[in-house]
């Protein structure tokens, strides 16, 4: 399906989410967090659109807000969007779970969560996995400071 | 007569020339005992030299070849070295049980050795009872894993020690039943008869069919009888680490070592013993001189732990539950197949005789 | 009343074991944390980061040449293909065209990378599953591919042979002779790898129906590579997403549809074979031209996100970048292979003994510095 | 019967692993890959592109051709190269030229990634194939890699 299209179908779901191609390879979906749970799960059912592949899940610290960038692939129609969600809580930046959807989001959630501090709803395991557990902060973000150990050029 | 055998004798006549009775025999045996002792930790020692050696050619590598000529010397530094090791351990380990399991395990497989009948005169302890004593005796080895692997505390070693005993307990069986096929041939269970009897031909070639049938199955049930690939899953490198011997080191892991081969070359001595005519030379070809029967002996048993070391160097290892499958599902109801296939043979006198 | 105090004497208890870091099953320092009945596996639970570097947060401060290195040590087996990544998505970035010289070279040294992670991974094989022997076969033939890369790039393992617009240099006069000596070389001794390991039957027993992954599992953990193509999932991106010079050979993507241990070690060795055929159909073609197209020293991508997908030795290589338009990357995210693979191994041991989850894991071919980044 | 013919098929598919085995156990002399490494130090010949440590090549004049650029410590990425530099009279032509006092390089914390000989404008610093680099104490692997008294060959420019 082309990236017109995608637009267009999904745009009749949700009515409030953006969409954007600048600057990137792919159809970018911008949605609130309270919609995202839904999206997602119309986006993996949905037949027309069968997005089964979640290729990466990526956290990122926008400098103000915390987001997380989900790249998805349908296996069977191979076409491709990425869908963003963001939040201006730093304290505790909250969104809900995909790994009910895709089972390969539990480690990549547990993954932005030791590294950004992502709180992920409902997901059955969120803990550090990387770090240990008594680690203090998070070392991804842009606010992170550890003198004795990163070597900032 | 032989020059070796004439030794014992001037020393058993001047033994009992100058002591009482009971004093001197008791005297001589410990003196065997020694004698014993000293040759086949040696013996063991070149046997793991052998192994290694082995190993490398199959491997396309070298092996040890930097202490002593061709690495002869190897394993001597490397007993030297597990000497003079510190001995650790683990807290909370059962102390007495973990310090006696190595001695129940080197003692077995050694206590194994004295009813060998080396060559026709070198024969320690011939007892009417032979291969009984020889089945005996091997079982009570793995009493020490089981010790070692609980009381060393760790589940690593239990795992181990507890598949340890799942594993000899069932391949006990074919080992027995294996043999007593041959007995059937024999109609003794004295080494040195089962090896009067073999003048006529090998049993192997005496029994045939059944004879190879039984060969085969006492290989694959001796070969996991001393916990080697592919039935190391005692040891399991791979998934147990080191197994039941994980907490043992020094000389105490030493002995567990040593006893591995020694029990590798026991079961490949029983093998030859009763498949291949122990000391017989083939067709009587050296029989004017007694001493080459040992050469023969070692001979054929060497070629027996070849066999064994080939195994181990090519197959990947069994699961648990495969190695029971292909105990209680194969072997056995082979053996007893089989065991009736060597009476049918023996009682309508079809075995083959020069 | 009796029979049950004796039956809830003899209640199984289920108890920890932790596997790793230092197992010789784990390759490194993977840490599980298994909960076993007996022999019977409940749980696994991976515990990591005993090796993390942030190699993300690394790359941040450094500019994108300097990334490119960072690379070598994620999946030290697949540094050649992990470096192709990066260089490829700085080129997209940059609109920068490629010599088609370039683009083959780096197919080649690809291909011949992921035989060598592929032979070393045999070789490991082997020795989890028990037989020894293996891992010698396996590394003297990868010693082999080791020298052709010495020999080019200068090093063995991490190369860093790439550079963002082509290669750092051009290929040494003796590496079409010795890529056509090795294939030679390694057409002859293929074969033998089956005859020890494939066909043996205690080997089968121990693979077939061990670790089942069905397809529909595959896609949902993300499973890709090897793993992904035991379950009949197509899922090889030299197929769906081209790059460099794989869209002018043929070859054949290997899948089985079986899932189990067996069916991910045939796709390997399989995909050994069709590697070498990659091989020998660009290797005496490689077009002349220049190894390198200049860029500026400082390179700065323009402002914006960049995804590039590669088929590295384990799977999908995802290189993710986020650029502010300054000389740094704003955010890089590798989605490394081994990291999904790894999370379906609980998954797929569940229920095994422990040597069927040895087994499985092998099959994974994990490695953990691609995990722990 | 599959039975039977189960235990046949095994046993054929075991004989096959071990003839390869056996294979390589009888030409076990002159199939053996085992490089006895200090041994074989004469004919170890690393290949001529290994990158063993950085070096900076001074000919008989005991001059270098580093002009003090400082282009490879920007790009190496992990700052195992210092340079220490200070503008010196030229005494050929007068002017103050910037002229290397120190060039650090810290082999320790070097990864051979090849960025820093890749950057040299004046083919200065080369790849030496020395790879027996261990030394009891890290120390010794901060080297300078200009020689004491060597000064730029004439005419270089960056």
């Amino acid at each position: 399906m082309t990236n017109e299209a995608l637009q267009k179908l999904i745009s009749s779901w949700i009515p409030e989410l953006e969409f954007t191609e600048e600057g990137s390879q792919f159809l970018n979906i911008i949605v609130q967090p309270e919609q995202l749970h839904q999206l997602m799960t119309q986006l993996k059912s949905n037949n027309e659109t069968s997005f089964d592949y979640l290729f990466c899940l990526s956290g990122i610290d926008w400098g103000k807000e915390l987001g997380v960038v989900y790249h998805l692939e349908s296996t069977i129609h191979r076409h491709m969007v990425v869908v963003k969600v963001q939040t201006e809580d730093r304290e505790n930046p909250t969104f809900d779970t995909v790994s009910n959807i895709w089972a390969t989001a539990e480690f990549h959630e547990r993954e932005a969560f030791d590294f950004f501090g992502i709180i992920f709803n409902n997901h059955p395991n969120l803990k550090r996995l990387f770090l240990t557990e008594d680690w203090d902060g998070f070392p991804l973000r842009k606010d992170y400071v550890d003198e004795i150990n990163m070597v900032i050029k | 007569m032989n020059i070796s055998l004439s030794i014992t004798k001037n020393i058993h006549e001047w033994l009992f020339s100058i002591m009482p009775e009971g004093i001197a025999s008791i005297t001589e045996m410990v003196l065997i005992a020694v004698v014993y002792l000293a040759i086949f930790a040696v013996a063991g020692l070149y046997l793991v030299l052998l192994e290694r050696k082995v190993a490398a050619w199959f491997q396309l590598r070298i092996g040890p070849n930097r202490v002593g000529w061709w690495g002869l010397l190897q394993t001597m530094a490397d007993a030297l070295k597990l000497v003079s090791k510190e001995l650790t351990g683990t807290e909370r380990a059962d102390k007495f049980l973990y310090n006696l399991a190595p001695y129940f395990v080197i003692v077995s497989s050694l206590m194994a050795l004295a009813v060998f009948p080396f060559s026709q005169e070198f024969h320690a302890f011939d007892i009417n009872i032979g291969v009984l004593f020889l089945m005996a005796i091997s079982s009570i080895g793995v009493i020490g894993i089981l010790l070692g692997g609980w009381s060393s505390n760790n589940k690593f070693a239990l795992i181990g020690a507890m598949r340890s005993g799942v594993q000899t307990i069932s391949y006990e069986l074919s080992v027995g039943l294996s043999l007593l096929t041959m007995v059937l041939v024999t109609g003794s269970l004295q080494l040195s008869e089962i090896i009067e009897v073999q003048k006529n031909g090998w049993l192997i070639v005496q029994g045939h069919i059944p004879a190879v049938i039984a060969f085969m199955i006492y290989m694959i049930a001796g070969t996991a009888e001393t916990n080697r690939a592919p039935f190391d899953l005692v040891e399991a490198e791979s998934e147990l680490g080191a197994g039941f011997h994980t907490e043992y080191s020094g000389m105490k892991f030493a002995y567990f070592f040593l006893a591995e081969f020694i029990n590798m070359f026991i079961i490949a001595a029983i093998a030859a013993t009763i498949f291949f005519g122990g000391w017989l030379s083939p067709f009587g070809i050296t029989e004017s001189i007694p001493l080459l029967g040992v050469v023969w002996f070692l001979g054929k048993t060497l070629v027996i732990v070849f066999l064994m070391m080939w195994f181990r160097w090519t197959f990947p290892r069994l699961r648990i539950d495969q190695l029971l499958t292909l105990e209680w599902k194969y072997l056995l109801p082979l053996n007893l197949l089989n065991l009736i296939l060597m009476a049918l043979v023996v009682w309508l006198n079809l075995t083959i005789q020069f | 009343m009796e029979t049950t105090t004796i039956t809830n004497n003899f209640k199984s208890e289920e108890y920890f074991i932790n596997m790793g870091p230092q197992h010789p099953a784990t390759h490194g320092v993977l840490r599980l944390l298994l909960t076993i009945d007996g022999e019977i596996i409940k749980k696994v639970e991976p515990d990591l980061g005993y090796i993390h570097r942030s190699i993300e947060k690394m790359c941040e401060r450094d500019s994108y040449q300097q990334i490119v290195h960072l690379t070598d040590r994620m999946d030290y087996l697949s540094s050649h293909i992990n470096n192709e990544a990066v260089c490829l998505a700085v080129e997209n970035a940059l609109e920068i065209d490629i010599p088609e010289r370039v683009k083959v070279i780096r197919t080649i040294i690809g291909e011949l990378t992921r035989i060598a992670s592929h032979t070393l991974w045999w070789g490991v094989m082997g020795m989890d599953v028990g037989a020894l022997t293996t891992y010698f076969l396996g590394f003297r033939d990868r010693e082999l591919i080791n020298d052709i890369f010495e020999e080019t790039c200068g090093a063995r393992l991490t190369m860093n042979y790439n550079i963002p617009g082509g290669l750092m240099y051009d290929i040494h006069p003796n590496f079409i002779k010795r890529v056509k000596d090795f294939i030679a070389h390694f057409k002859t001794k293929l074969p033998e790898y089956d005859k020890l390991l494939t066909g043996n039957v205690i080997f089968q027993k121990r693979m077939k129906g061990v670790g089942i992954l069905t397809k529909e599992d595959a896609i949902s953990f993300g499973a890709s590579g090897p793993v992904g193509r035991g379950s009949g999932y197509s899922c090889d991106v030299r197929k769906h997403h081209a790059y460099s010079a794989l869209d002018k050979v043929n070859f054949k993507e290997a899948l089985r549809t079986e899932g189990d241990s067996l069916a991910r070690y045939e796709v390997r060795v399989q995909e050994m074979w069709e590697s070498m055929s990659i091989i020998e159909q660009l290797i005496d073609n490689i077009p002349e031209g220049d190894y390198k197209v200049a860029t500026n020293a400082v390179i700065k991508l323009p402002k914006g996100e960049f995804y590039q997908k590669v088929e590295a030795a384990r799977g999908e290589l995802g290189v993710y970048i986020v650029s502010t338009g300054t000389k740094n990357p704003y955010r890089l995210k590798f989605r490394s292979p081994g990291f999904s693979n790894l999370s379906l191994l609980n998954h797929i041991a569940v229920g095994g003994k422990i040597g069927d989850l040895v087994a499985s894991m092998a099959t994974l071919d994990i490695v953990v510095p691609d995990i722990d980044r | 019967m599959s039975y039977f013919g189960n235990i046949a098929k095994g046993i054929k598919t075991l004989l096959t692993g071990m003839s390869v085995t056996g294979n390589y156990f009888l030409h076990s002399r002159k199939g053996a890959i085992t490089q006895q490494y200090p041994d074989n130090r004469e004919t170890l010949k690393m290949f001529d592109r290994f990158r063993g440590e950085v070096v900076m090549p001074h000919d008989e004049n005991n001059e270098h051709t580093c002009t003090g650029c400082q282009k490879c410590e920007i790009a190496c990425p992990n700052g195992s190269i210092e340079i220490i530099w200070d503008r010196q009279l030229d005494p050929e032509t007068g002017k103050k030229k910037k002229m290397i006092d120190k060039h650090i390089y810290h082999l320790g914390m070097c990864t051979m990634c090849g960025l820093c000989i890749e950057a040299c404008p004046t083919d200065a610093i080369l790849w030496a194939q020395n790879f027996e680099n261990s030394v009891y104490d890290r120390s010794y692997l901060t080297k300078v890699l200009n020689k004491p008294g060597s000064k730029v060959k004439a005419g270089i420019e960056d």
